[in-house]
């Protein structure tokens, strides 16, 4: 499948530019040619113009400059609508869907005819579930589901087009394994049908074994253009981020003292979402990692001990103290959560970045705690965008105005110097490139060895295993295995979170 | 109208009558029920008191729940007099004898006051325009010479700010005070809007020497904005509520007309029962009271029933 | 598994659960509790015939506007100015009726109407204010061009001639007559379909089979009860209107795209969707169905005042909004919006046959809207708090080396 | 890069950018129009004190209103009832004011209000059920109490002491001599604070140190123009009010986490801030302001009426909206809404000055509303197309169409 087509590009895009009214320029004198039937990767930093690229390419921003080709012809599309004709299906980073609709509506929300013929949709969806090896209840309601069910959907409803081109943005940023594989089988199967990718994200092996060719953007030009047969991981982290940074990422989480204190511990924890009777310790400089698949009850777990679900039962103990079941007693006693939707959970969209990240400790940022002192706010905000490499026009721009990536790190920075001790960890590198989630890794494990606790929950096992002490399996709400880090295997790790015991067999559940 | 309604011990029939009040959150029909409400308590008739809300459609909606009650006379107090023409009409066909209490039915524009409409047992009213005459003869009083003039309407839409106005000039001619009208401008009934709007028009028309507002809540907060910009101009009111007889008393306005709701609505049940009972059939018949011209000299012939 | 999506038995159970159905089910109680005090107190039988056509007729001017606002709030925006549109329209049907004649009057308001709404969403779509602002001034302007009209008068169809086609257009009542008769021929007519085009896409034809077949017995039925139905016209309207809107939301691809533009217009805007057309269309359609309801209303009372309606906004999106309608786009139902209107006029009217003094009316249905509204939020609440996926749910792996692919169970979720 | 975030002089220039400070340009072109008109038309000079006094004093408690309803609306909530709960208090002043004297009654109606509020604010986030319903609910529930506690009559005030204790609450002027000087000696010691916060926080004391200088320059010209401040009470009370919720909105820890509260709760309570605190806080605070201005309103009619207030609710929120706040939560200004009620004053103020015909006023409001929405929304944008958002996948969509400021990727629907 890695054969190199020949013939006319597809899709070519010559001296591309693209200024956002505020100045930033995010494209510039970019170019990107796809060959039909090919697996294009599209490679690049947060904030290195990725999206935008791919907005241009699907009509949903006017470019400034440069000339788009489709099958040889310079077309020009004003609206989402055109691309969509053409033959282009886009899935954007950020999962737009109709939220109050079901999943059966919005992957069909862009077909044609008069009808909404449901019973002829949904035999065409069961062929299009099938095709794809996946399984989704079409008459669910979007706003319901998990992140990484909508961003299924999406996939299922880019595909439900039949288009020539799929452009996927960051497809598997917030799936778990399972449903990774699911998007590598359906990219592999019609791409030998003969239907063309273009396919970004920054899990580089999946670039690897993926695509046939690969364009590296940086600051918003081409800095490299090649056959991926030339890449091996390493040459392709040099081209994005410019420095090397496997050894870090590869590094084993550090031992913890036996007698190190406990700092949090969860006793008989249950709540109506689902979360049954948990508990766990974790002790000063202990890295946690949750494992389990999507909808396991992870997101719940963290908000059940975080005290976000009222209606949890259970008791939770910071140093030995009861926290309350608020998040504000929480806050209080130290912990933080950041949250798996950056969107609707962790950015206030009307506040610049120093806002957002003054939020949760605005009071030991203010005179008498009472006052804010906007000069102290901007400074850590200035101080957050240096640690993590924020890459953004200033403290005082909207999350909107950032890249994925990019508003994941605000959401970081939120917590990084309120003096939080627990740190809850969902997803926390979804969507975030090689370099920085190095950094964020980095940063878990000074949390822990400066004295922390972190729990961590990522649907990247390989992730979980890089940092954690410690990794506790979680299925159907409960914790049903836990395994010390360094003895246990992404293998093992994908069998006990699927329910079946080391010996193979299934868990009773 | 039916006859299912109990009979009472003595063999008198207890008759069941409706009325359809245009909305009982305004002072004034609110008054005009109570007036009906005391009398039907000394005549022991019963009755079905329906609120439109000031909503003519709400009205229609009442009218058509009446009907369907049966009741042996109907009170109609209308919200628009266009629209009770209709009601009316519906009321005729189901053989409901109706009185009209308050305001005329048909459109007032080609139907004098006193030209009954046809159907109607009576109209019961105070005569608006007479009304609106006996304030122009107070304003001659108080300012003889005639001079400036600026009216406070009702809020716009309302047959009243026409209908009030109407005989007011003539009828201060006819006693040497001819006026030059300055400024009219809505105060929507209300005192605080008439309040503002006295304000500005004083600040637009310092001259002013006389103020008609034409409800006595819009009279008694001109007279603050007259006051405050210490004014010399007169105020002439019209209604005879409460809040109007006591400024009257306090001199805040030169005077009021007087309307006396309860009684009106008194009159307007008796009427209706006398038809009923056959003590005294009557046919479009025009019934009036006397709504005498109130100043601070004859208080006394006024108790504010409002 | 316990879900079976597709057929017809679980999408009707579920359609009637209290957090979907809730604002039925107000509307039940508050009924019963209507009829039991009715015969408690000795007053006319609450649940006469008379009184519920009488219902129907009073709420169906505004249950049409309801359904109307409804698809304005579906598509995300908002309309304050639908009473004083309708206010203006029926000044102008009663103005030119008499010199025009009703076709060219009525033709002439509509469109109005329809100006009215079209000018509100060419502002609010392509300037991009505000609905809420744009339809409060359009409100006020309007309300403003009715005084003009009017010149501050009632405006009445004098003219005898042009009075009786106005009556004509609303007064009085269409009998069906052999409804049960209809409706099993027309459930007969339906099954048959079923089953064609459950054959032709290689279902099974129960469903139709089965509505086939009732169809038959209500059709037996039909001459031993012989239930004739006598509603007013504008009921009729008002469930032409209500009818033919629910299909067009719930069966075709527009009805769709409303739904998505209103739910997360950039989504739709993504899929291909024009969403300005959406926006436009749901405005101009409020302000042709207000100038049609304005028309109404000149034909019912025959006489319109320059406060006229005034207030009625406020009714319609009430009876919209207890019908479960968001205010935020995207959600709605117009049946409900219905049956919202059904609930204040029920009130309404229950308060007439009462006798209920006027002083206690705005308390009770004030406290009324925010139970009702409360009871089915709660009810609503209670199916939405299993998250995890359960046990039982766990389908048949069809990608072994993946692991099994992930399902929800559904039923756990609601 | 662009954007200046602290610095004192491009924070002023980005609050006089149109897009920032259009409702007062707005406000601005309205009074110029008018001065000119009535100079043309030979009226008295519209500028005159007295008449900036009237109009002051005429828009001061419904701007009153709207800083309360803004900040309600800067949570994420909406409240229809304001009008009623003013209109239950003044009712409640009015009947004990003369059994228990002015405190008292003033407390009670106070707490009236409160209560008001307060239940609103524990239904609406407790039983989690939409505000609009909830309050259109209340609204009419408390009308209802109004008409009860007033039996449909006017309520007066008639013991004269009582009276004259209600009217020393709101009549009157209080004259500020030397305002010049006042000023001036407030800038220097402002600027003075300033620097010595400056220092602290090691930054230049520039910007307090031009404070300070202005003041000396206003103080020494106090002698020679001599300008006295004669405004009415209300108009202290509004300007009071308005100064102290701006700055508390502005500058504190509570206003901060409000506007986070309405802009994304979820995200908002993930952080630490107890959402239902502020959310039933802000309803507390509407029904409390509600309750004031119903007292003040009684204090200046000394009589309500059962129907008294009603409809205000729409003026309210239309001053709010005019001033840019969003229905949908997490932004607006308490200023701009009291400058949004001054326009809707200044308009009505404007017509009886030039005697404009009552008519013709409804047409001529509703299109000014929409114009000046209009034009600070095009101005805006500019600056505006700066602040793109990136189409975020909510499951709530917070802003969904929002007003002005949330326009979403226009630039590239242009
Ligand atoms: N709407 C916008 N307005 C202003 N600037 C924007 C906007 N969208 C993106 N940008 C800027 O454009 C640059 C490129 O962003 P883009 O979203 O294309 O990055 P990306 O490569 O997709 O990053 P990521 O991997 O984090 O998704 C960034 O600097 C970003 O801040
Ligand atoms: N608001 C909601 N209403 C109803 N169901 C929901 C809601 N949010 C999530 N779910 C469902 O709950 C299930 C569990 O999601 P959850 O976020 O707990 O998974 P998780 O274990 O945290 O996995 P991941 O973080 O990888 O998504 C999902 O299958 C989803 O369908
Ligand atoms: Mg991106
Ligand atoms: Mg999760």
């Amino acid at each position: 499948m890695h054969t190199a087509m020949v013939g006319p590009p597809l899709l070519a895009l010559e001296g591309l530019g693209k200024s956002f009214p505020n100045g930033t320029v995010a494209l510039r004198e970019a170019r990107l040619t796809v060959h039909p039937g090919s697996v294009h990767g599209l490679v690049g930093a947060n904030g290195a113009g990725k999206s935008t690229m791919i907005k241009v390419i699907a009509g949903a921003h006017p470019p400034t400059s440069g000339v788009m080709r489709w099958k040889g012809e310079e077309v020009v599309w004003r609206t989402p609508g055109a691309a969509r004709k053409a033959g282009v299906a886009t899935i954007m980073q950020h999962v737009p869907l109709a939220p109050t609709l079901s999943v059966l509506e919005n992957v069909f929300l862009g077909a044609p005819g008069p009808w909404r013929l449901p019973r002829a949709r949904r035999t065409e969806f069961a062929r299009l579930l099938d095709r794809v090896g996946y399984a989704i209840d079409p008459d669910a309601e979007v706003a319901g589901l998990a992140i990484g069910e909508r961003q299924m959907v999406a996939i299922l409803q880019a595909l439900a087009t039949g288009a020539e081109l799929v452009v996927m943005d960051e497809p598997t940023a917030s799936l778990a394994g399972s449903e990774r594989q699911v998007v590598f089988d359906v990219v592999r199967r019609l791409s030998a049908q003969g239907t063309a990718f273009l396919y970004v994200s920054h899990f580089l092996d999946e670039v690897l074994s993926l695509t046939d060719r690969i364009t590296v953007l940086r600051d918003g030009t081409v800095v490299e253009e090649g056959e991926t047969a030339g890449y091996d991981e390493d040459r392709l982290v040099q081209a994005i981020v410019g420095r090397d940074l496997l050894a870090a990422e590869r590094r084993g989480p550090a031992a913890v003292a036996p007698d190190a204190p406990v700092l949090l511990s969860v006793r008989g924890l249950s709540s109506a979402a689902g979360v049954r009777d948990v508990s766990f310790e974790a002790r000063a400089g202990e890295v946690i990692g949750f494992a389990g698949l999507l909808g396991s009850g992870r997101s719940e777990l963290l908000h059940a001990v975080y005290g976000a679900d009222s209606r949890a039962r259970g008791e939770v103990l910071v140093d030995g103290r009861r926290v309350g079941r608020t998040p504000r007693a929480a806050v209080a006693a130290g912990m933080a959560l950041v949250p798996e939707d950056r969107g609707a959970q962790g950015l206030v969209g009307t506040f610049p970045i120093w806002q957002n990240i003054s939020l949760p400790h605005l009071p030991a940022l203010s005179s008498g705690r009472a006052l804010p002192r906007e000069a102290a706010e901007t400074e850590r905000a200035e101080r957050a965008i240096a640690d993590l490499g924020i890459v953004c026009p200033g403290p005082g721009a909207l999350p909107g105005e950032l890249s994925g990536g990019n508003a994941q790190k605000v959401v970081f920075g939120k917590w990084l110097y309120g003096g939080a001790r627990v740190f809850m960890l969902d997803e926390p590198t979804a969507g975030v490139d090689v370099g920085a989630k190095a950094d964020i890794l980095g940063l878990v494990r000074a949390f822990a060895a400066g004295g922390g606790a972190v729990l961590m929950v990522s649907s990247e096992f390989e992730e979980i295993l890089a940092v954690a002490t410690r990794v506790l399996v979680v299925r159907e709400g409960r914790i049903v295995a836990e395994r010390a880090a360094h003895e246990t295997s992404e293998e093992e790790l994908l069998m006990l979170a699927n329910g079946f015991g080391e010996g193979g067999a299934r868990d009773a559940a | 109208g039916s006859t299912d309604s109990g009979s009472s011990g003595d063999g008198k029939k207890e008759y069941t009558v409706g009325v359809s009040n245009l909305g009982l959150s305004f002072p004034f029909p609110a008054a005009i029920g109570k007036g009906i409400k005391e009398e039907a308590a000394k005549l022991g008739v019963r009755i079905v008191e329906l609120d439109a809300q000031g909503k003519a459609d709400k009205q229609s909606n009442d009218v058509q729940d009446l009907i369907a009650q049966q009741p042996d006379g109907v009170l109609i107090l209308p919200v628009d007099s266009g629209v009770a023409q209709g009601l009316a009409d519906r009321l005729k066909a189901s053989n409901v004898p109706t009185v009209a209490v308050a305001s005329q039915v048909g459109d007032p524009k080609k139907r004098q006051l006193k030209d009954v409409y046809p159907g109607l047992v009576a109209l019961v009213t105070q005569d608006e325009y007479a009304a609106g005459g006996k304030a122009g003869e107070i304003a001659a009083g108080v300012v003889p010479d005639g001079g400036k003039l600026a009216i406070v309407e009702g809020a716009a839409g309302f047959a009243e700010v026409v209908n009030r106005f109407q005989e007011f000039p003539k009828s201060a001619a006819a006693k040497g005070a001819t006026y030059e009208v300055v400024a009219r401008q809505p105060g929507d009934w209300v005192q605080d809007k008439a309040q503002s709007a006295c304000q500005n028009m004083l600040s637009s028309n310092p001259g002013t020497q006389l103020f008609y507002a034409q409800s006595d809540d819009m009279a008694v907060g001109c007279a603050k904005a007259v006051s405050a910009a210490g004014s010399k101009a007169k105020i002439v009111g019209i209604g005879g509520s409460k809040l109007g007889i006591d400024a009257v008393k306090s001199g805040a306005i030169s005077g009021t007309v007087c309307y006396k709701p309860e009684d009106l609505g008194k009159l307007a049940l008796d009427t209706l029962y006398r038809h009923l009972t056959g003590e005294k059939k009557q046919d479009a018949a025009f019934v009036t009271y006397d709504t005498p011209a109130i100043t601070k000299d004859n208080l006394a012939d006024c108790t504010p029933q409002w | 598994m316990p879900r079976e999506t597709s057929t017809g038995r679980s999408r009707i159970a579920a359609a009637l659960r209290p957090g979907n159905a809730g604002v039925v089910y107000a509307l039940l109680l508050i009924v019963a509790i209507l009829t039991l005090l009715s015969t408690q107190l000795g007053r006319p039988p609450y649940l006469s015939p008379t009184n519920i056509i009488n219902i129907l007729d009073q709420s169906s001017l505004i249950a049409i506007l309801a359904v109307f606002t409804t698809v304005v709030l579906i598509s995300g925006n908002f309309d304050l100015s639908v009473a004083s549109v309708a206010a203006f329209s029926a000044a102008t049907v009663l103005s030119l009726v008499a010199p025009l004649g009703l076709p060219v009057a009525m033709a002439i308001a509509l469109g109005a109407g329809l100006v009215c709404g079209a000018v509100n969403g060419l502002i609010v779509q392509l300037v991009g204010i505000n609905a809420f602002i744009v339809t409060l001034g359009t409100m006020t302007a309007v309300r403003g061009l009715v005084l003009i009209l009017t010149d501050g008068r009632t405006i009445t169809a004098e003219d005898p001639e042009a009075q009786q086609s106005l009556i004509a257009l609303q007064a009085g009542y269409w009998t069906v007559p052999h409804v049960l008769g209809l409706l099993g021929a027309a459930a007969i007519v339906a099954g048959a379909v079923m089953v064609l085009l459950a054959r032709r896409s290689g279902g099974r034809p129960v469903a139709g089979a089965v509505t086939a077949a009732a169809g038959v017995v209500v059709l037996v039925l039909d001459p031993v009860l012989g239930f004739d139905l006598r509603l007013s016209k504008p009921t009729y309207y008002l469930i032409m209107i209500a009818a033919i809107t629910w299909a067009v939301l719930r069966y075709t691809v527009i009805g769709r795209r409303l739904y998505a533009v209103g739910a997360n217009a950039e989504a739709a805007r993504l899929s291909g969707i024009n969403v300005s057309r959406y926006k436009i269309g749901a405005f101009v359609l409020n302000g042709l169905g207000s100038g049609f309801v304005g028309v109404l209303f000149a034909a019912k009372l025959l006489a319109i005042n320059p406060t006229g309606l005034q207030g009625t906004e406020l009714t319609v999106l009430a009876a919209a909004i207890l019908g479960g309608t968001s205010l935020f786009g995207g959600l709605g139902s117009v049946l409900k919006s219905v049956v919202g209107a059904l609930i204040l006029f029920t009130l309404d009217n229950g308060f007439n046959v009462l006798n209920l003094g006027a002083n206690y009316q705005g308390v009770i249905v004030g406290t009324v809207v925010v139970v009702a509204a409360a009871i089915y939020t709660v009810a609503g609440r209670a199916r939405q708090v299993r998250r995890i996926r359960e046990p039982q749910s766990q389908p048949q792996p069809q990608h072994p080396q993946a692991g099994p692919p992930a399902e929800i169970e559904q039923e756990s979720l609601r």
